[in-house]
């Protein structure tokens, strides 16, 4: 199982999504899925830096990626603080451009680019996000 | 990344290279403001070389449109790859920026 | 020869492939003389498949060109060849008409 | 040294365009100037339709081309009414576009795109425009 642990820094985040891309097509995922694996991962290391670390450079992330029976099963973790995924609202897009509150997308579309998604805290571990996506 | 700016007569064409992601999306902001700064509110995002945009990328366009229709402007995309429009369709965008297939139909629709 | 007429909001592109001769210009003067008759009276030429300009293709777009001007528009034309540009030039064209390096510049000039 | 005749059509323009186009070009002449010959034998055929026949379908125009040591040389002949043109006033571009006449510079073009040119007429072998463009 391809594993490999980043820097807490958006500096990472290109080379994240070239990890992802070549183990994901590697394993013969087509295309448009890869890009929407590579899209879920990028908007999980950004939650993390952001909200679990509270800003770059404040500790590592792992990644690991593993190419199963059903599909591709990626698993994340972080030392950082928890959070309950549950608290958080979906955003809006019902209003008008004015009202748009421009930020808060990217828990939603993790949860509309992958096909399960799972997040554990655990004081020992750290905060582990368990995602998947069929081939 | 790579970010250029070509003023034509009822339009501004920005176009950018690489991913938009949170490391990027902030110089994409500055261009946008630079371009509103220099009183210039009809905005053509052309995005034949992004090929990646995270939401911050999504956010970064739809605060730009927030400024160019209230400085009675528009923001408009063009050349979104097929990955990327599937993302921007998930993420509503297409609610709030017009997007166009080509650039010629962009800039010609100012 | 294929002749194609695209609305924009501000000018209406005309492209046409092949060559512009003593036999395929009146198709070109038509399609021109459409456009005017449609109340449109800005016009970008786009010479991007166009391979061939003999004397009455010029005097075609110069026809155009008046007309145009004529109605208080204007004919620009763009994707000259440097084969064809050379010809233009020894014609004078440039005196009457502006050429544009690209698709975008043209519709952007309007 | 190739010759070829054409019925007084203006549909032989592109045969006669790539009849001229092949030869040059084997020839070794290069792209631009290929291009200068093609563009001032088009016009040389239309004006002989147009003026030394009266119009389409009167008669043939026999073209030969030839590559000789200082570059091509292009013979056309037709059986049409003669004219000289010496009695023919250049184009003006001197003006506005309104006052702009809109015809006449097809043997301004031929003079400016071709080395040498020559008008014969005579009345047993009809009208020879003899034209040479250097290497
Ligand atoms: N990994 C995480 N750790 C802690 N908090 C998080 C994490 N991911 C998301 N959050 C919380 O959920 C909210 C919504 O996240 P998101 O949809 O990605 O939008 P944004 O990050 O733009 O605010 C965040 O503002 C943050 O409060
Ligand atoms: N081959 C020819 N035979 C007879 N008259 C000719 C011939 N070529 C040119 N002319 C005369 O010269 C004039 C100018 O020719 P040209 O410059 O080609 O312009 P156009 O053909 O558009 O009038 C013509 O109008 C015609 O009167």
């Amino acid at each position: 199982m391809p594993t490999a642990s980043f820097p807490g820094y958006f500096t990472s985040l290109p080379k994240i999504s070239e990890f992802i891309k070549e183990i994901a097509t590697n394993a013969g995922m087509d295309d448009a899925k890869v890009y929407q694996i590579r899209l879920a991962v990028d908007e999980a290391f950004t939650n993390i830096i952001e909200h679990a670390y509270g800003g770059e450079g404040k500790g590592d992330i792992d990644l690991s990626i593993e190419p199963i029976k059903e599909g591709i099963k990626i698993i994340i973790r972080d030392q950082g603080e928890s959070f309950d995924p549950d608290t958080i609202p979906q955003p809006e897009c019902d209003v008008s451009i004015d009202e748009l509150k421009t930020r808060g997308a990217g828990l939603y579309l993790i949860h509309q680019l992958m096909d399960k998604v799972n997040f554990e805290s655990d004081a020992s571990k750290g905060n582990v996000l368990t995602m998947f996506k069929r081939w | 990344m790579d970010i250029n700016t070509k003023q034509y007569k009822r339009c501004t064409v920005v176009n950018m290279s690489g991913r938009i992601d949170a490391n990027t999306s902030p110089e994409l902001d500055n261009a946008f403001k630079e371009v509103l700064e220099n009183g210039k509110n009809n905005i053509v995002f052309d995005m034949s070389g992004v090929d990646f945009v995270a939401s911050r990328g999504i956010w970064v366009i739809l605060e730009a449109q927030k400024a160019c229709k209230q400085a009675n402007g528009e923001l408009v995309i063009t050349n979104v790859s097929d990955n990327i429009l599937k993302s921007l369709d998930l993420a509503g965008v297409k609610h709030f920026v017009k997007i166009f297939p080509d650039i010629v139909s962009a800039v010609g629709s100012f």
